[in-house]
């Protein structure tokens, strides 16, 4: 019964915030309303049918985002300095095989967002069968750094929020 | 507003609509339902607009009966105006719309899926076009019309249609595109979109905006010329006309009528005799435009190898004389090409629903389907054999009655009213002001009047080259295919024709009426603007 | 005073999001392959929806952000259709 | 029994009986007959019941009202001159109907021959009786009509066909050229009642139109009456039944014209132009006529030839204008008519009774019909003008009139000779007619054995011939009073007198007449030789074949003249109307605008470099995409995109967050769009064209690019010149000030969408959905382009590829694809929807709304379109585009319907602010409601139209199987969604 | 233009500054980088802080000048940072395909053999 | 700032003008949306320019001097929708004229 009237409850929180940040209000009004929103946009979601992610550890999300936002800063300043060498720069740049452990679509997801949204960094192709990801680094100095980075700062922390 | 009859300028698009949208809530193979529902509505929408013309002709009322819609204060909000000239429009629309509808319950409407739809969705176009007196919401009203129109010219697809249909769009989205221009720039520089308040502001613009505001008119006028298939910005017409299925063609027959519609109304209430410098503006383009117009138009008609070609070009012919009638800004001309102008609508309207049906006796016996294989390339088309009515004996007579009737109307011979119809034009031509007093024929008079027999001579030597070939040439044994559904709108298309014959001292009376209306459009722009709001708005 | 701070900074940042455009522009004429005008475009959205939000601050108003919001939901829907079609040949299968 | 309603009664009971006639059975020869013989006896009747009231110069006149605003009123008028007229109708009518219900076989479809000869004698009399100038030419229209449906009856002969139209196009023509005569008469009289004009003599002659008018009455009299150069039509239009043949070419249709010569010979006779131009009119077809007569092996050839021959005499007699030379016509017109009739008759019976009337067939019919053939002969010699025949008398007055001296002395010499010569020709034919048919051996080689006719069939030429008799030898007492009342009402009371005694002494016309008689048998034994050869047509003038010069002229003008002007003159090909469009679109309003746009100026107040260099992006993108928009489809696309960002940044720029929203919704759905359809967009083809073609195609380039440049310029100059030019006082302020008051919105763009003008708005979503249901309609029997239809070369290596790998299946290529891509891409499906609702709610105050909320709906669709396919959305949504946008349309009209419900016009809105616990004050709007139908329309139009496109690539594979169309079932079949 | 403090105006003249000439900076990149796989690494500058810098300034100035929290621009960087990378994943994926499949060399090869070569879709 | 928005509709207008000459139905579409960004902008600049002055009202009586023109952005809007909805139309007609004509050419066959 609940799962129907609210089959995903995170997401449903998410939209209501979502709703109330757009509204810029938390008047209750805006509240009820949101609600409703939610619910629906829930609902709709449901219809689609997709799989469902199991958040074990929801609260290593935030400790998650935060080394995120870190590790994103000092990207950003490095790629910053790359570019800004232009030419004169040796070029460092290349691919890097990297097998996973992780197997939830959600939670490779998000590890797909955030190895993407990192400068300097980009996750180009991903084979299931294997379970190992191509990715493309602006910077490749030291390809085992880098694994390590991903496989232990993001996918450790991956692997205990979803399973 | 409390009776219907308070609300009947507004009718004549709200019933469409309606009807149009409502046939969206059935399924596309409850095709009975919807022709129901479509043949219902146009005839109901025939009596709203009688009762329409009925009222803008009483004399006693205001010259225009004006609906705000919104109870809006005019000028700002939309205001929808129906005087004679717009409720005689809507009312041929309307007899356009419910003979071609009834011609195509015999096949055409099962060729493809949303005809019904579409079709109410034209007259919802046209009827909007006719009867609104807002710019904006005139480029509004023809963009529906074209959408619909778009639609129904595909309608049964096919390759000839295709073509046609990608010229068609093409062309008319460029002309859209001026209309647009030409609306934001009178908004630009008078600041109304309404025709009444811009009529009444012309006279007082700055001189030195007037040039703008020309110019906004001129992009205006080159989008309704070329609804108007005036030459050279018409030869998309032929093609899409003749390629269209027959009981398209024949509703398209007053599309063109819109686009001089448009002309005749923006020319006569914003650039007729009160508007101060900018009066009569651009006449000259209208009286060579239209005189080229019919001019090609008339050659096109002798070199057309196919009757619907050579329908299309009759358009242009048509065309061509109002434009260029419109052009001699007076009033007894216009009222004379009034006249003409309801009768060609009629006359073609019907020849395209006789060509078809010509077709089918040149090649009698044979199926349909194999006729349209043939004139179509490979595609195939989906009609389905549920032809409804019966097939009728005698059928070749009563064809070669329509026909020769129509080549009458269409060539302007004596006794039927296409002859009436040139006769006053010409005469007012030649008699500018009134039969009994002097006056020199203007050389633009003279052209006009001999293209004008001219076009009428080409027509005859054409259409008599179509008649003989088909009727007296061919001998089939096979009776031909003809149903009582598709030969009783034509009936009643030229019938109506007769009866304009018979009553031909009243209807011009009408018109005359009218013309004298559109050509001193004072008191019309002063009611429009006056109208009257319901109380206060709601609460 | 702080009228003035803002004016200068608007104002320069609105210039460099309008030569951060001109650059992507350059990357979406030059190519050389269809990805690297797709990227271009896709950074050009950033850039654009940017400087919606620049110009907020700058008028003082938010009746723009919902214009900046857009791009940033749905901004990105026309950059994985073009991304799609440069894979598998057609957008929906 | 008044005269007026007689008159009325004789003209309407033709047109009657043959709307009757036409309904009769096919086999009703009897009824036919009676029919038509009442009609004509009835018509006959009531014209000499009336002949008393024209006597003496009277008129009757009878006037119906019918358009009297254009000087058109139906006016019956029958004076003396269409007394004689009608009398030669119905009387001769009634003979020939007498005679044709014994001539027409019952194989023929006689209803028709009855009604259409019954509308030809109403139409005939309608003209002679008509009272208004332009009535009268809708009679003689009616002629030409009806005359062609008689000449085309025998249809399945080509020779049949090609006279009726010949006839009718020439005629006709005439009668067009006769219109306008008849409105420059009007114009210069200033009425079109006849009796007006015939008393506007010297007014008509005197003024400058005079010539035009004349020249244009002349060619429809020349035309209707064959006269040289337009006498061509008159013997092809032989081809008619003989009856036809008799009445048209007797009585009646040819005499048409010179009744109109009669008729406006009071008030356009007597000026040097009309003597020319009749006169010798008259005199070529008088003498050329007669000569080519002689050599007709044709009988109703020679008959035809005879006739245009003697209307050449009555045309020649009009153009001297002389009181005198028309009471000869006029008397000429009466003779003719009876003789010619009858000798009609007889070649039909002839043609009956042997099978042929080809001369040279015939011969010694006298043994097998010898009453026939002393008719035939009798009125031959009228013909001929032999003594003591009506022929005779009119024929010396002819002689008599061109023997008047003339100051012209060409005239003068040339008018006797040749009239005599003329004459002299004519009892050459006459003696062929005679001599070839009836006298000689017996002839050989006919179908069948001749003999007389049934005696009723005979009986028209008796009395014929009989009323040639006694006019012949006494006209006084027989013709003479009817046709001084003709004569009255022509020449007026003054007329000068005339005798129609027989014997008028010795004088130059009778030594004429003996001459012409003499001559003509010295003549007719000289040629007897020639004759007997039976060479068909003329000597000399043999190639002269005015058909085949017809045609040919016809066949030129009407169709490969105009064939070639429609290709010079007109285009089916789109560029160059698009060129003539756009030529028109600079031209016009810069004609407008060159000497007259006022002062320009320019100013830099406000310039930002950020917004410049903004600009500069754009116009880079812009020329980009145009450049590359033909070899480089995708990248003109993603170029569109900047230019579509950089527009949607100056809607912001200047305060137009609505459109900024929305155009940047659109934008991203147009890319969508585009892009589904590049899909079946296959490669360029190679350019094959030469250097010529190439050379052309660049120079059109040039060309193009410089309309192009002058439009923009164009633009640039108009846009500026408005944006630096004062506003005017218009109707925005009034929206600004009330919108929240009277709208109770905020959001004034909004406002005006949904309340303002909410009406654009509904034509507006009325638009989008028309559209989608087109573009539904469209592509359910889409066929692809042939290269298209295979699965498009990406899918086919990536699913190789699968395919060769042993441990992937097909498909596990775009399985990885969107492995993470559409988790995150399903994610945004809730969150679309809740910025959809929000956009929606906030509209009325803020910028958004419904518009802008159902794109963003649809978006959210086509994302998971994109994201799972097809498939996989139509198994777990339930989408009715259809449904969305009936509903929407519905919506929104129920919104403006209840208002009128409450008695305020459509679409006046309501909104009342409600106080809700816990959420305070809330605007309910109805506009509101409105805004949900547009929102349903916009979500339904949008999915439709995108995914009518995509499913063409599920459908293709099986379209590309059968190659059928794809039927509804199919489509609903294949895709568990059901799209409409 | 409301009127705000001095330190709230150079605090959002700075962040607009930064965010926008990272913004900058990383579409020179994206002009001046040689190779598409270095070219997707910058536009992320704009998109991750550069974003988040204009973003935060326009939430300072607003939440400054409208004296109450406004924080909506969150929105902003939670959507772009979830959005942006499904484009460059496609889009880099799609690269490596076309590379691949006209064998482009500087590309590592796909798991299983090499795909065939194929016309460029730059051709359309 | 009037001249640069003038200018740019100009190239825009040029650019639509001259693509929707041009024989081939790929350039007239996008030619199509170029003009219509151009009209779009025209009828815009119809309303004069305004920084900061979105006709967004606040809720009691206003000085209507310090909004901009919302007249002509309801007319850009309604054109907006009307454009997008006749490219989706010229689109489909240009796919089915390519699919039974064989070419992309405006006039269904090449041109010689
Ligand atoms: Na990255
Ligand atoms: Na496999």
């Amino acid at each position: 019964m609940m799962r129907q009237i609210l089959p995903y409850p995170l997401l449903s929180l998410g939209m209501l915030i979502l709703w109330l940040l757009l509204q810029q209000s938390l008047g209750l009004g805006q509240i009820l309303l949101g609600s409703v929103v939610a619910l629906f946009a829930g609902r709709a979601l449901a219809a689609l049918q997709p799989e469902q992610p199991r958040i074990r550890r929801p609260f290593k999300i935030i400790h998650l985002m935060g080394l995120v936002a870190v590790d994103v800063l000092w990207s950003n300043l490095a790629v910053a300095r790359i570019v800004l060498q232009g030419r004169h720069r040796k070029q460092t740049a290349g691919f890097l095989l990297l097998p996973l452990e992780l197997r939830d679509r959600s939670a490779l997801a998000i590890l797909a967002c955030i190895i993407t949204a990192t400068p300097g960094s980009a996750w180009l192709e991903y084979d299931a069968v294997r379970g190992t990801v191509l990715i493309h680094v602006l910077d490749l100095v030291d390809d085992q750094e880098w694994i390590d980075t991903i496989k232990h700062r993001y996918e450790r922390l991956l692997l205990e929020i979803f399973q | 507003m409390n009776t219907l009859l308070d609300h009947l300028v507004v009718l004549p698009i709200l019933l469409p609509l309606a009807a149009g949208a409502l046939m969206l809530m059935f399924d596309d193979r409850q095709r009975v339902t919807k022709a129901f529902i479509n043949v219902f509505a146009t005839a109901l929408h025939l009596v709203i607009c009688v009762m329409l013309v009925v009222q803008a002709a009483n004399p006693t009322d205001l010259l225009a009966a004006s609906y705000p819609i919104g109870n809006w204060p005019v000028p700002f909000g939309i205001v929808l105006v129906a005087d004679r000239l717009s409720a005689m429009m809507v009312l041929l629309a309307s007899v356009l719309g419910i003979s071609a509808l009834v011609y195509s319950l015999a096949r055409w409407h099962a060729a493809g899926p949303n005809f019904h739809t579409l079709f109410q969705f034209l007259l919802m176009g046209l009827n909007g076009a006719f009867l609104t007196g807002d710019i904006f919401n005139l480029f509004v009203f023809f963009e529906v019309m074209l959408a619909a129109s778009y639609g129904l010219a595909l309608h049964g697809l096919g390759l000839a249609r295709i073509k046609a249909g990608l010229h068609y769009v093409a062309v008319n989205l460029g002309a859209s595109f001026l209309f647009l221009i030409g609306a934001a720039l009178i908004y630009g520089v008078t600041g109304t979109l309404n025709m009444a308040d811009l009529a009444s502001k012309v006279a007082t613009i700055p001189e030195l905006d007037r040039g703008l505001l020309e110019a906004g008119a001129a992009f205006l006028g080159l989008a309704f010329l070329l609804k108007a298939g005036m030459w050279p910005l018409g030869f998309w017409l032929p093609t899409t006309y003749a390629a269209a299925s027959a009981p398209v063609a024949a509703v398209f027959a007053i599309m063109t009528k819109v686009g001089v519609y448009a002309v005749l109304r923006l020319s006569t209430l914003a650039f007729g005799i009160e508007a101060g410098a900018s009066a009569g503006l651009g006449q000259t383009v209208l009286q060579i435009g239209g005189m080229a117009t019919i001019a090609f138009g008339a050659v096109g008609v002798l070199a057309s190898q196919t009757t619907a070609r050579l329908a299309g070009y009759c358009v242009l012919v048509s065309s061509g004389t109002l434009l260029a009638a419109i052009g001699m800004g007076n009033a007894f001309v216009t009222g004379g090409a009034l006249y003409y102008l309801v009768i060609s609508t009629l006359a073609i309207s019907a020849f395209f629903l006789i060509v078809e049906l010509l077709e089918r006796i040149r090649i009698a016996g044979a199926d349909v389907l194999a006729i349209t294989l043939e004139a179509y390339g490979d595609d195939e088309e989906d009609i389905e054999n549920d032809e409804i009515g019966l097939a009728i004996p005698g059928a070749l007579t009563m064809l070669g009655i329509c026909f020769a009737l129509c080549v009458l109307l269409l060539a302007g011979l004596p006794p039927l009213a296409g002859f009436l119809g040139k006769f006053a034009i010409i005469s007012a031509l030649f008699n500018p002001h009134g039969l009994t007093e002097a006056a020199i024929i203007t050389p633009a008079s003279w052209w006009l009047a001999s293209l004008m027999i001219f076009s009428g001579f080409a027509a005859l030597v054409a259409l008599t080259r179509t008649g003989i070939s088909t009727f007296w040439a061919t001998m089939s044994d096979t009776p031909a295919p003809v149903r009582v559904i598709e030969i009783a709108p034509i009936l009643l298309l030229l019938g109506l024709t007769v009866v304009m014959t018979v009553l031909a001292g009243p209807v011009m009376d009408y018109m005359y009426v009218m013309a004298e209306n559109l050509h001193s459009p004072a008191i019309e722009i002063g009611n429009i603007l006056a109208t009257p709001l319901v109380g206060e708005v709601l609460p | 005073m702080s009228e003035t701070i803002l004016f200068w900074t608007i104002m320069v940042s609105q210039f460099l999001l309008a030569g951060s455009m001109i650059a992507a522009t350059s990357r979406m004429i030059r190519g050389p392959r269809a990805q690297d005008r797709i990227l271009a475009l896709d950074a050009f959205y950033v850039a654009a929806m940017l400087m919606l939000v620049l110009f907020g601050i700058r008028v003082g108003t938010s009746v723009y952000f919902e214009a900046a919001l857009v791009i940033g939901v749905l901004g990105f829907v026309s950059t994985v259709a073009l991304a799609k079609f440069l894979m598998r040949g057609e957008v929906i299968e | 029994m008044t005269p007026s309603f007689l008159l009325t009664f004789a003209l309407l009971l033709p047109f009657g009986a043959a709307l009757v006639a036409a309904l009769l059975p096919q086999n009703a020869r009897n009824a036919e007959a009676w029919l038509a013989g009442t009609v004509a006896v009835a018509g006959l009747g009531i014209m000499i019941y009336l002949f008393p009231h024209v006597a003496a110069g009277g008129v009757v006149r009878h006037e119906i009202q019918w358009i009297p605003a254009l000087g058109l009123n139906l006016i019956l008028r029958i004076d003396g001159f269409s007394w004689l007229f009608g009398m030669l109708i119905t009387g001769v009518g009634f003979l020939v109907v007498l005679y044709a219900r014994y001539y027409m076989s019952p194989k023929d479809p006689v209803p028709r021959f009855f009604a259409f000869f019954l509308a030809f004698m109403g139409s005939m009399l309608g003209l002679v009786l008509s009272g208004n100038i332009i009535q009268l030419v809708i009679f003689w229209e009616l002629t030409s009509l009806t005359s062609f449906l008689l000449i085309g009856y025998w249809f399945h002969f080509a020779q049949a066909r090609d006279g009726a139209r010949m006839a009718l196009t020439v005629t006709g023509l005439g009668g067009l050229g006769l219109l306008i005569g008849m409105l420059i008469i009007g114009q210069i009289v200033g009425s079109y009642d006849l009796d007006v004009v015939l008393a506007s003599g010297d007014l008509i002659r005197a003024h400058p139109l005079y010539l035009p008018a004349l020249l244009l009455v002349l060619l429809g009299a020349l035309t209707k009456s064959a006269q040289f150069p337009f006498h061509f039509w008159l013997p092809h239009a032989m081809a008619a039944p003989t009856p036809v043949s008799a009445y048209l070419h007797s009585a009646t249709m040819v005499k048409a014209g010179v009744f109109l010569l009669v008729r406006f010979w009071p008030v356009m006779a007597g000026t040097d132009a009309w003597f020319w131009i009749v006169t010798s009119a008259g005199m070529a077809t008088l003498i050329f006529g007669a000569y080519a007569a002689i050599f007709q092996t044709d009988l109703k050839g020679l008959l035809a030839y005879s006739t245009i021959s003697h209307l050449g005499l009555i045309t020649t007699l009009l153009g001297m204008s002389t009181p005198l030379a028309t009471v000869a016509a006029i008397f000429h017109i009466a003779n003719h008519a009876t003789f010619k009739a009858s000798l009609f008759m007889a070649a039909g019976i002839i043609d009956h009774e042997t099978g042929t009337r080809d001369i040279r067939k015939l011969s010694g019919l006298f043994r097998f019909m010898p009453f026939t053939a002393t008719l035939a002969m009798v009125a031959s010699a009228a013909m001929a003008g032999v003594p003591l025949l009506n022929g005779f008398l009119s024929k010396e007055m002819f002689f008599a009139e061109v023997a008047e001296r003339d100051a012209n002395p060409f005239v003068n010499l040339a008018l006797p000779i040749g009239a005599t010569l003329a004459s002299m020709f004519a009892v050459v034919y006459s003696l062929r007619f005679v001599h070839g048919v009836f006298f000689g051996p017996k002839p050989e080689g006919l179908s069948k054995l001749p003999h007389e006719p049934p005696a009723l069939m005979r009986r028209p030429i008796e009395i014929l011939v009989l009323l040639c008799l006694v006019v012949g030898i006494i006209p006084g007492v027989t013709i003479a009073p009817y046709l001084a009342a003709a004569v009255v009402s022509v020449t007026g009371p003054d007329t000068p007198y005339y005798s129609l005694s027989v014997w008028h002494g010795w004088n130059l016309a009778l030594a004429m007449s003996g001459i012409a008689l003499v001559g003509g048998v010295l003549l007719y034994w000289a040629l007897y030789g020639y004759l007997a050869k039976g060479v068909d047509g003329p000597p000399l003038i043999h190639q002269l074949k005015g058909q085949r010069i017809f045609e040919r002229i016809m066949l030129i003008i009407t169709s490969k003249w105009a064939r070639r002007l429609e290709a010079r003159f007109g285009t089916r090909r789109l560029q160059p109307q698009l060129f003539l469009l756009f030529v028109l679109a600079v031209g016009l309003p810069a004609s407008l605008l060159l000497t007259r746009l006022g002062g320009i100026n320019l100013t830099f107040a406000g310039f930002d470099p950020a917004f410049a260099l903004l600009w500069a992006v754009g116009i880079v993108c812009a020329v980009a995409a145009a450049q590359q928009a033909k070899f480089h489809r995708l990248v003109a696309l993603v170029l569109l995109g900047g230019t579509g960002i950089v527009t949607c940044i100056t809607f912001v720029w200047f305060s137009a967050p609505d459109l900024a929203i929305t155009q940047l919704l659109v934008e991203i759905v147009t890319t969508v769009l585009i892009l589904l359809g590049l899909r079946w967009l296959p490669k360029r083809v190679e350019d094959m064209r030469d250097e010529a073609q190439l050379l052309k195609a660049r120079l059109r380039r040039y060309r193009d690019l410089v309309l192009a440049g002058l439009a923009g310029v164009g633009m640039t100059v108009i846009a500026y010149a408005v944006m630096t030019r004062q506003i005017p006082s218009g109707i925005s302020k009034y929206f600004l000030e009330n919108a929240y008051q009277l709208g109770g919105g905020t959001n004034v763009v909004n406002v005006m969408l949904v309340d303002f003008r909410a009406f654009d708005t509904l034509g507006e979503i009325a638009v989008l959905g028309i559209v989608a249901l087109t573009v539904f309609s469209a592509l359910r029997r889409f066929r692809p382009a042939r290269e298209s239809i295979a699965k498009p070369e990406q899918q086919r290596i990536q699913n190789e590829f699968d395919d060769r790998a042993p441990e992937r299946s097909q498909g596990d290529t775009v399985n990885e694809y969107l492995l993470i891509p559409s988790v995150i891409m399903t994610w945004m499906f809730p969150v679309i929807i809740v910025l959809a609702v929000h956009l929606f709610l906030r509209g009325h105050d803020q910028p958004g709304g419904g518009f802008a909320a159902g794109i963003v709906m649809s978006i959210g669709f086509i994302l998971q379109y994109m994201a799972g396919g097809t498939r996989w959305v139509e198994d777990r949504l339930r989408i009715l585009p259809v449904r969305w946008i009936g509903s929407g349309l519905l919506l929104a009209l129920l919104v403006g319907v209840a208002a009128q419900v409450v008695g305020y016009p459509f679409m006046t809105t309501a909104f009342q602010y409600v106080e809700i616990p816990y959420i305070g004050r809330v605007p309910l709007a109805s506009a509101l409601i409105f805004d949900l139908g547009v929102f349903s329309l916009v979500v339904g139009a949008t999915v439709l139209i995108l995914i009518a496109l995509a499913h063409q690539s599920v459908r293709s594979p099986k379209a590309a199987r059968n190659a059928v169309p794809i039927k509804e079932a199919e489509v609903s079949s294949d895709a568990p969604v059901e799209i409409r | 233009m409301t009127e705000i403090p001095v330190w709230a105006a150079i605090l959002v003249g700075l962040f607009a500054l930064i965010g926008s000439l990272l913004t900058f900076i990383g579409c020179m990149g994206l002009a001046r980088f040689d190779s598409f796989y270095q070219r997707i690494h910058a536009p992320t500058l704009g998109t991750s802080f550069g974003a988040i810098f204009v973003l935060a300034a326009s939430i300072i100035y607003f939440s400054v000048s409208g004296q109450r929290l406004a924080v909506h621009e969150v929105l902003i960087v939670i959507f772009v940072s979830l959005t942006t990378p499904v484009t460059l994943m496609l889009l880099a994926r799609a690269a490596l395909y076309r590379d691949r499949a006209e064998g482009n060399g500087n590309v590592p090869a796909a798991a299983l053999g090499k795909d065939t070569v194929v016309k460029a879709a730059d051709d359309l | 700032m009037e001249l640069v928005l003038a200018i740019g509709i100009g190239v825009l207008t040029s650019c639509g003008v001259f693509l929707m000459l041009r024989p081939r139905t790929f350039q007239v579409i996008i030619g199509l949306s170029l003009l219509s960004y151009a009209v779009n902008l025209f009828i815009f600049s119809m309303g004069r320019l305004m920084v900061g002055a979105a006709p967004v009202t606040a809720s009691g009586t206003i000085d209507p001097t310090h909004f901009t023109d919302p007249v002509p952005q309801a007319l850009v809007l309604t054109a907006i929708v009307i454009g997008f909805a006749m490219t989706a139309l010229f689109l489909v007609v240009m796919l089915a004229a390519r699919g039974v004509t064989g070419t992309d050419h405006v006039d269904g066959r090449e041109q010689r």
